[in-house]
């Protein structure tokens, strides 16, 4: 089991929040293709994905109990 | 004579000792819009030896619900923002060197201001510049404090040094569909919010407390109440081309060619004519009066009118497209008009 | 003309109704210091339809530093603060209306505002005056937004309805030691991040949004990262005089007596004759005659100059005693004065 | 074992930001006992008790594992 958190826009395309999906092992990739697979267009936006509070690259392993969150960049100002 | 720093040097984490770097110091605010204007006041405030201001756009009545330097009456004038700005912080505080550059930061201007000042503050709104900043400060190593906002969130990040991610680290690709101001709008306070968070880096900075610096990036909501820290050091690319071991900075290679830029938050086109033709206002003027166009001149610009749009050409040979969005069809009027 | 609230109407919380919804509401700020002064900008700029400020003080020099609203020349002509506030809030956003009250927030004037305003923004400087905003706003059914700063800290908690606890829980036994901004000072990024959270606050209540207000205490500290935020439910006190089973609202109750306190930050008295005394700026100039002491007269008050000390009797019959701390000296100074 | 945090003022007066000192069970009224005794004028400060993140009364119990702060009021504006 791991949980996701939807930032942002991500927020908007999902509908939720936040959810807690079954998961043994696999990297950030595999998640990623999970969430475009279950949410079609997630992959059009643009997103950082944060393990446990550290942003990480697509290589990095989620393990269960952890906690990952996609967040938009934000360029307004 | 009362001290007005008083309170500034009873704060411990600054001190006497604190509050004489701040008067010593040189800052650079790229942008002078809505995060720019609140840290200009600010720093301007604090006692901040030397501020640059450097700013393409001037004051609109849709900018002054979150620009906290301007007035109605410098919307009514289209004074240039650094113009208003510097005006303001003058009769603020008389004692801070303003310096007001009136023109698009590229990375030519970016490069000169880094090597000038001790720090640079982000008050930019697009991804671009900020990767020029970023450039810009690495290779004259100096820090910069990432600052934006959008809806009622912010994000602040301090980049200091090259041990940790940079910007490019974290954007080694721009969005392609990102969020803006004109798709969520913007509030005063998440402005206020990241704008505070910026300044306070810049002071801790300043006075030498590097210690506190923010090693996060900060994501916060002012409407909903989050609050979070996350950490950038994993994402640092060892081939990054800004921060990696072989560096050739590629935001600081200009390209001659006439750039086209869209704004964010409003229907507006930014085109800069290669290098080798500038344009003048006579030249403004006198397509206006060929093609029989209303316009109107001013020391800064021409304002032209144009089958509902409004083009403005700046002294520097800038132009300006209100009423258009899209690039391509602002860069089919300009060659149209100046051919 | 363009849409100064576009972005505003863009941000989907706040959207076109809770637009109209600010810009019909009325706001009391109670203080014009470095909180109100920043609160009442940002209102002022989103298009709030009344702003009422009250504020007893003028604009100093060592004020510059952290309160945006003021300038240079304001601090050299000693402007009521309400007054130079209501100014610079005109040339910033016509449309709304700024009442400025230039006075003493004592029991009486609170409650009369509480009574008309839709929220009361504190941007007062002590606990007395927060408990007395407390009272009213119970009383009249409205709710209020608690700031504070000192130092880099930052601490907001909005109180709405009677049924969590309220400030008179939170401090039922006034501090007899606390930090204020004489020991500790203060800076302006701790301000903004203040008058920012207060302000989404207000935002929140008057679009309708009340799910999304704090429930909790927010303590942040700018300087060394700290964000905290404390729930107060468990100390709600049955028996509150306040927001308990049965109120007296101690702090409404008007004492006819002297009042006499002294100022956060600096070394000033202040002395409020009791009802049916009130001092002239004829009496004050007639005062300063009759000992040859040298003094000065304004429309808004008569500055007389005191063996080191700056004594300031404003219109209302309010005396302000700069270079005093202790209220006791400044209670004697007053009685030999003016008997 | 509780974990002690000290806000402003406190952090001052106790010269450190956080402690962990043993504990078994006892009320807030103990605690502030012992630090008055362990911190000589603690108590002619002002501050909130807060445990586990809630503002608490004296009264109210702390147990093995809390995590209890001392956060003075704050006045300025």
């Amino acid at each position: 089991m791991i949980h996701l958190y939807y930032f942002a826009q991500m927020k908007e395309l999902t509908k939720k929040k936040a959810e807690t999906i079954s998961w043994t092992a696999g990297t950030v990739a595999e998640l990623i293709k999970w969430a475009n697979e279950t949410y079609p267009g997630f992959t059009d936006f643009s997103w950082h994905v944060a393990v446990n509070e550290e942003y990480v690259l697509e290589t990095e392993p989620i393990y269960s109990g952890d906690s990952v969150a996609f967040i938009p960049p934000v360029s307004g100002g | 004579m009362e001290d007005r720093y008083l309170q500034q040097k009873r704060f411990k984490m600054l001190g006497t000792e604190g509050q004489r770097k701040l008067q010593e110091a040189n800052v650079t605010i790229i942008g002078c819009g809505a995060l720019g204007s609140a840290a200009a006041d600010i720093l301007a405030r604090a006692g901040i030896g030397t501020i640059i201001l450097v700013d393409r756009d001037y004051v609109e009545f849709s900018n002054l619900h979150r620009q906290t330097l301007y007035t109605e009456q410098d919307a009514i004038d289209m004074i240039p923002k650094v113009e208003a700005a510097k005006r303001r912080l003058y009769q603020v505080n008389h004692h801070v060197a303003v310096e007001a550059i009136f023109d698009h930061a590229d990375a030519q201007m970016v490069e000169q201001f880094a090597g000038r000042s001790d720090i640079i503050v982000d008050g930019t709104d697009n991804f671009e510049t900020r990767l020029i900043i970023n450039d810009a400060c690495l290779k004259h190593q100096i820090p910069w404090i990432y600052g934006a906002c959008v809806g009622s969130t912010s994000v602040v990040k301090s980049f200091h040094g090259d041990s940790s991610a940079c910007f490019r680290c974290l954007l080694p690709v721009l969005p392609a569909m990102n969020e803006t101001c004109t798709t969520s709008g913007v509030i005063a306070p998440a402005v206020y919010m990241t704008a505070a968070y910026q300044c306070a880096e810049v002071f801790k900075y300043l006075s030498g407390d590097i210690d506190h610096m923010h090693k996060e990036l900060v994501w916060l909501d002012v409407w909903t109440n989050q609050h979070h820290k996350f950490g950038i050091e994993k994402i640092k690319r060892i081939n990054c081309p800004s921060c990696g071991e072989k560096r050739t900075y590629p935001s600081l290679k200009r390209i001659n060619q006439t750039k086209s830029t869209s704004f964010c938050g409003r229907s507006t086109a930014q085109i800069i004519p290669a290098t080798g033709r500038t344009l003048t206002l006579d030249d403004g003027e006198h397509v206006a009066n060929s093609q029989n166009l209303p316009f109107k001149r001013t020391p800064y610009f021409v304002q032209i009118d144009y089958k509902g749009c409004r083009l403005m050409l700046f002294a520097n040979g800038r132009l300006l497209f209100h009423g258009i969005q899209d690039v391509n069809e602002a860069n089919s009027l300009y060659h149209q008009l100046f051919g």
